[in-house]
């Protein structure tokens, strides 16, 4: 257990960094400003360690075997589940472990959403989601003959407009499904009020809580939602990996989409009975060494602590907000000017330079940014246009990387203005 | 930092910031829009052919990064007078001496999109 | 580059050893005789290097980023796909890269299910298939309102009556799906011959190949089979990690059951157009360190020699087969006889001693067996099974885990015996 | 080696070759099957009950590891006289007991195959 913090208690990212091996390399020669985490986090050495230590010490094929080490590749794996079920606050016997996000979300809207949903009814979700939470939300509705409706965005700002969720209610949706924190806009749904909105209509509330898990509290419970997922790697664990909480009841009544051994109860050549609980929706071997390895990404966030995370984050993106407009003055922030609004990321554009160019400069500094849609097309499309930069950040992410954030962006800006 | 100075060269930039072959065709022989999904780059590509199959005009809107835009330039100056069959004989190693530069792995989408949505578009018309 | 080999080019499984960190620890205080590979692989120290690696290098989101790290990480991750497909012989652009074999088998049932099958067609598969290569076909086949139709096992040996193909053919089948090996007669399927058979009247094969790629060669051009399906875990890779082989016309046609990023061309806010080749099947952020992982693994077998692993593993096998009769006279032989028409596995059961008390009495010396259905009920109560015991193999298996097999198996028939 | 001289002592073995309560019932008051799926023990339970809701007669038959029908054998041996309440009020450690063993988390599922499906077979019962 590492020392993390200053002395008054703030997280210290220089003593975050040493747990994280990559920064001791130079990836193309340069000193690496990794501000790309919201695509992927980089990885503390204590994941491959309990990796390196589950796989090399308690490995079998858990819950299959009736000898010591499959009993101690059962205890760990399982073990693995309840921690990172702690994490977020829920009881081990509720998370699902899966492959990704991707996967938790498209289970709830092929699963629920084929049992549930009817012709003409209301799936409603915000034109800022992740593919990932709007293609399978797409798909069932138009499988099932339901409509999609959509929460709007600022056509601006893209902020979303949470004042129209009252008239909205009075299509009925069944179904709301949002990211709890945006991944272009940053900004932090109010999911409390959300979820009173959408029970009192008798709907439900999926979240997708990529963005969340890693850079701020997340308490399920708390949050009101009846579906959750989220993603491993994201948290600093391997890429593999994604996790889905649904509330007991609704677990209960789903039926799996994928078939196949250690879900099952017994089987016949012609059919086959599937057995209860969370099992049900984890077909075949479970990805024992990828739970391990997060829960140990999990203890470690623990130990930076959760708030103290938000606040160090918040502290860096509200510098972005506040040098980006003399650094690139057509900047055009999207999501809310306010940092104490949102978590973990801030998204922009100009068109003085496009993202693309502006990464591939400031790469050249070995400042790592993200160009493009971020994987939500729509948002952009709503906002004309064709990509924004984002600026991602993590317990790692110190002043000298948005130093040299904004000594790369000065430059960019000299070559394109001529 | 030569590298940077070389992909965002003055021509580049120039080409860029006021793109050739802007003037929408009339009566276009085929007309396509090319996408590069990663970066959002879209381009629509116009072009008018005689009936030897040669290119009399071009022209093209689009958006996105000073690559895409500047690559796209760069290729519908070249497509004037050449016959299709020459046109889908050009590869990479061309774009590439247009623009000046050795294109690495993360842009090559960016700069080729000009040359392989005229090829596409190329391509339609003699499979109709 | 390690020395695996003895003087005469045969392997050597105690040289082998030293790659595999697992055995120098005693887990339960016992030296370990693991002798259940066929659930899952032990896991050679260079796949958590490779892992670790590439973790601490050239992490970032593959396919997604414009700076130098992403791209690190996307030619890591496809040099990762070509090198795993090289090891199964087939172009990286045909490998689809998923998150096990059972999502793999349920892919190709439901995606190639729905589009393809009709009321009354019928697919074939065996009685002997493992649960991940039967439940899909029964899903599916129960939602088309098609037939799932079964080669028989002998009731006594559970032998694959291959000689039955030529009458099922006459049911016009649209797709036989089997396994290569079988996990528990250990048989491997000729596939040639039944491929010619398929493809006489037009029907497709679906091999499920995860007995057979870590324990053969397998080039699967020649297998003649249409899909291809393998998992990580048995070769030493991670936990999570599947790999499908798909006819490329078949790819083609085949439509993505899971949907989200990466997978797409263009996102609209109704609609979305998904992308060509083998990452529409691929949503989400891809198992990057895990392709590495497995990367590795297909390394360090090919530096075995495939021909040589399952040479080594013949004798192992022969031994069993051989020395088992002395040890317990009244153990049932599933499967063949001849050990060279086996890969990697011999199942036995007896009346005298339960399989789940065999394997609790020889876990006390550290052996480790599996006792169970081992995910094929149905081939078990065809046999009037209610259980059996498998013994598996690997390139680390000596002579001295077989001695311990056999110390405990009369150990356990003395305890029965009374 | 202690260890494997408990789980297999005498007693259980005995149980395990001769079950006891093997006659079925001519009209049991419920019968049940309970499974293993993990290991493939099965077994058969007939219970005959009373008014007073008091096990008046039991039976099984079963297939799987000696630990999954010896310890059916033993429990059924104590079920008789019993009432639904007091069935339903036991738990693993009365199992345990019985066998004279601490039986590990491999084998417990085995080990108290009998005792759940009864209770099971019960509450079945009385949600009619
Ligand atoms: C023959 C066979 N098919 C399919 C599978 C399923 O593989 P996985 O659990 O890795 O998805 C296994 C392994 O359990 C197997 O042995
Ligand atoms: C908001 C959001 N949702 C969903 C996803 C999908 O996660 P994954 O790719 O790990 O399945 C991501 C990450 O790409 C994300 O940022």
């Amino acid at each position: 257990m590492g020392n993390w913090h200053n002395a008054d208690g703030t997280l210290d990212p220089v003593k975050v960094r040493a747990e994280y091996p990559i920064f001791k390399t130079q990836p193309g020669g340069r000193p690496l400003h990794y501000l790309d985490s919201a695509a992927t986090g980089q990885r503390p050495q204590r994941v491959v360690d309990a990796l390196s230590k589950y796989l090399f010490t308690a490995n079998a094929n858990p819950h299959r075997g009736a000898y010591t080490l499959a009993q101690m590749a059962t205890d760990g794996y399982e073990a693995a589940r309840a921690r990172i079920a702690a994490y977020v606050n829920v009881p081990a016997s509720e998370l699902v472990m899966l492959g990704s996000a991707t996967e938790a979300l498209n289970l709830v809207a092929r699963s629920w959403g084929k049992a549930n949903l009817r012709r003409g009814d209301v799936v409603l979700v915000t034109e800022a989601e992740h593919h990932a939470n709007l293609i399978p939300w797409q798909q069932i509705t138009r499988e099932m003959d339901a409509d999609l409706e959509f929460i709007p965005v600022d056509d601006v700002t893209g902020e979303i407009l949470w004042d129209r969720l009252d008239s909205l209610m009075k299509l009925k949706p069944k179904m709301i499904a949002l990211g709890h924190v945006s991944n272009v806009l940053g900004s932090i749904a109010p999911l409390a009020q959300i979820a009173e909105a959408a029970h009192a209509v008798g709907a439900l509330l999926c979240v997708d809580g990529c963005q969340a898990v890693a850079n701020m509290p997340v308490s399920i419970p708390a949050t009101g939602a009846d579906f959750y997922a989220f993603s491993a790697h994201k948290m600093g664990g391997l890429f593999a990996g994604g996790g889905l909480w649904a509330r007991a009841d609704l677990l209960a009544e789903m039926a799996p989409i994928e078939t196949g051994g250690d879900m099952i109860h017994s089987v016949r050549l012609r059919d086959a009975d599937f057995t209860t609980g969370t099992q049900r929706f984890e077909a075949g071997t479970p990805d024992a060494s990828g739970a391990v390895a997060l829960a140990a990404a999990c203890d470690l966030l623990d130990e930076f602590g959760r708030d103290k995370i938000h606040a160090h984050e918040a502290l860096m993106i509200e510098r972005v907000i506040r040098e980006l407009p003399e650094a690139l003055p057509d900047a055009r922030i999207l999501g809310p000017r306010d940092a104490s609004q949102r978590a973990g990321l801030v998204a922009f554009s100009s068109d003085l330079i496009h993202a693309h160019d502006l990464a591939e400069i400031l790469d050249r500094r070995g400042v790592a940014i993200r160009a493009g849609f971020h994987c939500a097309q729509p948002l952009h499309e709503q906002l004309e246009l064709s990509s924004s930069a984002r600026v991602s950040v993590a317990p790692y992410t110190t002043h000298e990387d948005l130093d040299a954030l904004f000594v790369g962006l000065r430059e960019a800006r000299k070559v394109f203005e001529g | 930092m030569g590298g940077m100075d070389d992909l965002y060269r003055e021509q580049i930039l120039e080409h860029h910031r006021r793109p050739h072959n802007q003037a929408p065709l009339a009566a276009p022989s085929v007309s396509l829009e090319g996408r590069n999904p990663n970066c959002g780059d879209v381009i629509n590509l116009q072009l008018q052919l005689d009936d030897a199959g040669v290119i009399t005009d071009v022209a093209f809107s689009g958006r996105g990064c000073a690559i895409s835009q500047a690559g796209t330039s760069l290729i519908t100056d070249e497509l004037r007078g050449k016959r299709i069959d020459e046109i889908l004989a050009l590869g990479s190693p061309f774009v590439m001496e247009l623009l000046g530069v050795e294109v690495g792995p993360t842009r090559i989408h960016c700069a080729l999109l000009g040359l392989e949505t005229a090829q596409k578009a190329i391509a339609s018309l003699s499979s109709k």
